[in-house]
């Protein structure tokens, strides 16, 4: 394997944003046991920007540290403008991946869409319920 | 920082007595052994001493040792030697589901030119049931590879039994003994042998050479053609002082082995236990006696294997994992999975291996460091959270 | 006794700097390269390091480079693996009858499994005719493999002009370049090279190493298979020490090469001119210029190469023969035989090959003592009688 | 290659009984140039015992030692003792030779069986030549 990158292991020993949101406004969650990723990815909106945003990762290095790497790339951000946070993006910020864990970038950019779909569904639920 | 290897399953440091025996090798004995002048019969003396050490560490006669450059062409060699030899004869070979790539890749090959391969289940403990292989066998069986020991999980196979088997039937009987070669006695009388792998960097000798041993009379078609080196099996000027490392290391063994054996197994059983005291959810994979005397394989549910490495690494310990996210393929290690680990536990798996130089101490420093780490993930893990919630049981 | 090494083309002693480079590699830094750990992230370092000093000493990519075991395998795996991964595309090959035997004999092999093979006649000097390359080549052909430099005779290949007739015609051109890898310069895109072969004893470094230079985006079936080593290409754990000294021996060639050349030149070429003075009915073997800097591959009439080499060696001379006699098979060498040597001058061969520690007073010892041997054995030998009587000519 | 035995290297360091008999009474000459050897064994016999014996012989360390040590063998044997020799006891006599350096053992024996022969058909033509 590739080693990974100063960036990547820095994110890995101290990750950010690790646990859940109480009431999150949009969870993601991708990936399943046989192939050895899980992430869980919590947003907290606030005028259509992210506020807050947390996971919870079972992974190896490359996956803990891109679930971290997209937290922090999306706090401050508008849902739009998370919405085209790529798995590119992701890994660029971490100083690139093995080519061989490209994969978890793509998970974690998977599990950023899942949260935010689910925070525009909830949306336009809550909108619809008061528009009832 | 305190630095503590227990990779020795991987690859050992050459013993500082195996470098000395090779160091006149490179710059004072250096002649070709197939040169006829002095300088080539000297280089060519060392390499049969070398030849005898190991033929008689064994109990094989020297002509039966082949020397190769590792474990996998050992390995590569004997599964395409012998089936391309005896092809005439058969077209089936019995190995089982567990063995080391290098013997189940070649086979694979084999299968796509015609070759049929049953591999054979194992248990829970990864225990191959000789009763199976004698079903196995039929009419075109020319081979049977089963390895001596684990490389995972240290489960140690009853080769003996095996081999009687194989006898019997007339069958070639073959062992990947990378592991157990100078960790384990191994005479293949005993063991009713015919073909064994062996590789010098597991056992202190160095990286690059290996060994076949061959019973008199068995006919392998040559894997490197050229200089007729190796009675024409395998071509390429002998790897001298390579040869004369794994003499020494052999020599080492045969010395040592007993009281490491002793030595490793109380350190190993030490570790198991203060490992599956200390860390709720963890198991033991591999047989609890029946094991490689330095080998500790456990899993830990709801935790990934590579990130407990890279968080023991960075407390300066060195293991390994059989999680798929350390490997290209992204499959967790086909053993984990034939001995019937769900893949959540596959990918959450640890092997210890120890060594000649491990001490108390190493093992009490890893259990001071590694439930932090298994801890740490934990409340990382979405896995582990509903877990304990819902209290499913492992 | 006075010991002179003049051998070198058949190994050569290990530097002394390569010998330190490598050392801390038996006992330090002795991890796997395959492990995710420190101890096998530093070893892997090193091995990639090594990689990008071959590289770039050809004038080639790091990722281009495949570690192999030695020439030998080298050899043997770009012939198979060349053919194997290509067999939809054609089935013939093109070589030369000079080639090594590690070339030959996996020729020999494939044209059994349904190849075809042309293997190119040489000129009286041992050359290849590029026009003859030309020729050869049709619809089918899917590899040349010519020797850079030819180990017995020394004669230097027109490899650049050859490479360049199998770019014309979309054939890869693969070149043996054992006996040139570290002391002629050698850059893979001046010589329109696809592929080359290189072994580590051959420049000062460890035997038991070579390489495969293939050029980015070349297929080639596997040669070991297992662990997945070089991109799975060639599986097996690193030799790591064993690299690491290919890598040295490299630096030290890239610096040494220029003033080596010249320095061996002056040498040989004094010792071509005093055997032919000294000694009556003596011929020089391959070409007077375009010639290995270290060859001196010389014919003695009337006397048979083993008994020369054995009497060389009693005054601690070491060089070798081309003479069946020397040979499992009783067949001269086949290089002898291809430019044209009856059969007696084939037989009476001796190869003097020259390294960096030779000096002007061990040309003079050979020259000093090589006379009287030639004489002693012709005064037993019943065809210097005859010839002398009847005046034959040579 | 194997090593040759102390005893081959002394025979073939100090070869007994190089050169020619003038007038031998029997001469056995074999091999030729493409196989690499050729052996010269000539005889002098005096009441059917082998006085003298020489040899002249191209080839390696073993045909010169095995060409050496048959000729030392046989002088001072009668000729139906000098028949018997067999290329086993040449090889055995000189502390044994590498497997493919039997066949120069052989060539002894061959070269030695010529020289009796030819002795032996002297001899008969002399007697015939006599009855004449
Ligand atoms: C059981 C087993 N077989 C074969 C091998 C391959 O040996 P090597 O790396 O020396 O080629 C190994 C180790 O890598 C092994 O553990
Ligand atoms: C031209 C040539 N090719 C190949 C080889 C084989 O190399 P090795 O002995 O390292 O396998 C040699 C030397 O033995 C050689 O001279």
């Amino acid at each position: 394997m590739e080693a990974y990158s100063e960036k990547v292991m820095e994110h890995f020993r101290n990750p950010r944003n690790v646990g859940e949101i109480e009431n999150p406004d949009g969870i993601g969650k991708v990936g399943n046991p046989v192939c050895g990723d899980i992430m869980e990815l919590y947003i907290k909106v606030k005028d259509n920007v992210i506020t807050d945003a947390k996971f919870k990762t079972f992974g190896c290095g490359a996956a803990i540290a891109t679930s971290s790497m997209v937290t922090e790339l999306v706090k401050g951000k508008t849902v739009d403008e998370a919405m085209k946070v790529s798995n590119r993006a992701v890994a660029e910020a971490l100083g690139g991946l093995p080519p061989i864990k490209m994969h978890c970038s793509v998970l974690a950019e998977e599990a950023l869409k899942k949260a935010l779909d689910d925070y525009q569904r909830r949306t336009v639920k809550k909108l619809s319920g008061k528009a009832a | 920082m305190k630095r503590i290897y227990l990779d020795y399953a991987a690859t050992t440091p050459v013993d500082v007595r195996v470098v000395k025996a090779m160091l006149p090798h490179f710059t004072e004995i250096y002649g070709n052994p197939s040169s006829l002048h002095a300088f080539g019969q000297e280089a060519k003396h060392v390499v049969e001493e070398s030849r005898h050490t190991v033929a008689s560490f064994i109990g094989a006669k020297p002509e039966e040792i082949i020397f190769t450059s590792g474990g996998t062409e050992s390995n590569n060699f004997t599964i395409g030697g012998i089936a391309h030899a005896r092809s005439d004869k058969g077209n089936h070979i019995i190995t089982s589901r567990i063995e080391h790539h290098a013997i189940l890749e070649p086979c694979h090959f084999l299968e796509k030119e015609g070759f049929q391969v049953t591999y054979l289940p194992v248990d829970k403990y990864g225990l191959v049931d000789p009763g199976d292989v004698r079903k196995a066998i039929n009419a075109k069986t020319i081979l049977i590879s089963i390895m001596h020991a684990n490389n995972e999980i240290g489960t140690i196979q009853p080769i003996a039994e095996i081999g009687s088997i194989a006898r019997e039937n007339g069958v070639y009987f073959h062992t990947d003994a990378v592991q157990t070669f100078g960790h384990l006695p191994v005479d293949v009388d005993e063991l009713n042998l015919d073909l064994l792998s062996a590789s010098g960097h597991k056992l202190y000798g160095p990286k690059g050479v290996g060994i076949i041993y061959a019973r008199k009379g068995i006919r392998m078609s040559p894997f490197m053609q050229g200089g007729g080196q190796e009675k024409g099996r395998r071509a390429s000027t002998h790897n001298v002082p390579g040869i004369v490392g794994l003499g020494k290391a052999v020599d080492l063994a045969k010395e040592e082995m007993g009281q490491e054996i002793e030595h490793l197994t109380v350190l190993r059983d030490r570790l198991i236990q203060g490992i599956l005291n200390a860390i709720e959810y963890s198991s033991l994979n591999g047989h609890p006696t029946k094991r490689l005397p330095n080998n500790v394989n456990v899993s830990i549910a709801y935790v990934e294997g590579e990130s407990m490495l890279l968080n023991l690494d960075m407390e300066g310990i060195a293991c390994s994992t059989g999680s798929a996210c350390s490997s290209a393929s992204l499959e967790p290690s086909h053993v984990l999975t034939a001995i019937g680990l769900p893949h959540e536990l596959a990918h959450g798996s640890l092997r210890f291996s120890l060594g000649r130089p491990t001490t108390s101490d190493d093992i009490n420093y890893v259990l001071s460091v590694l439930p932090g780490i298994v801890g740490k993930l934990r409340a990382m893990s979405p896995l582990y959270k509903k877990e304990v919630k819902y209290g499913s049981v492992q």
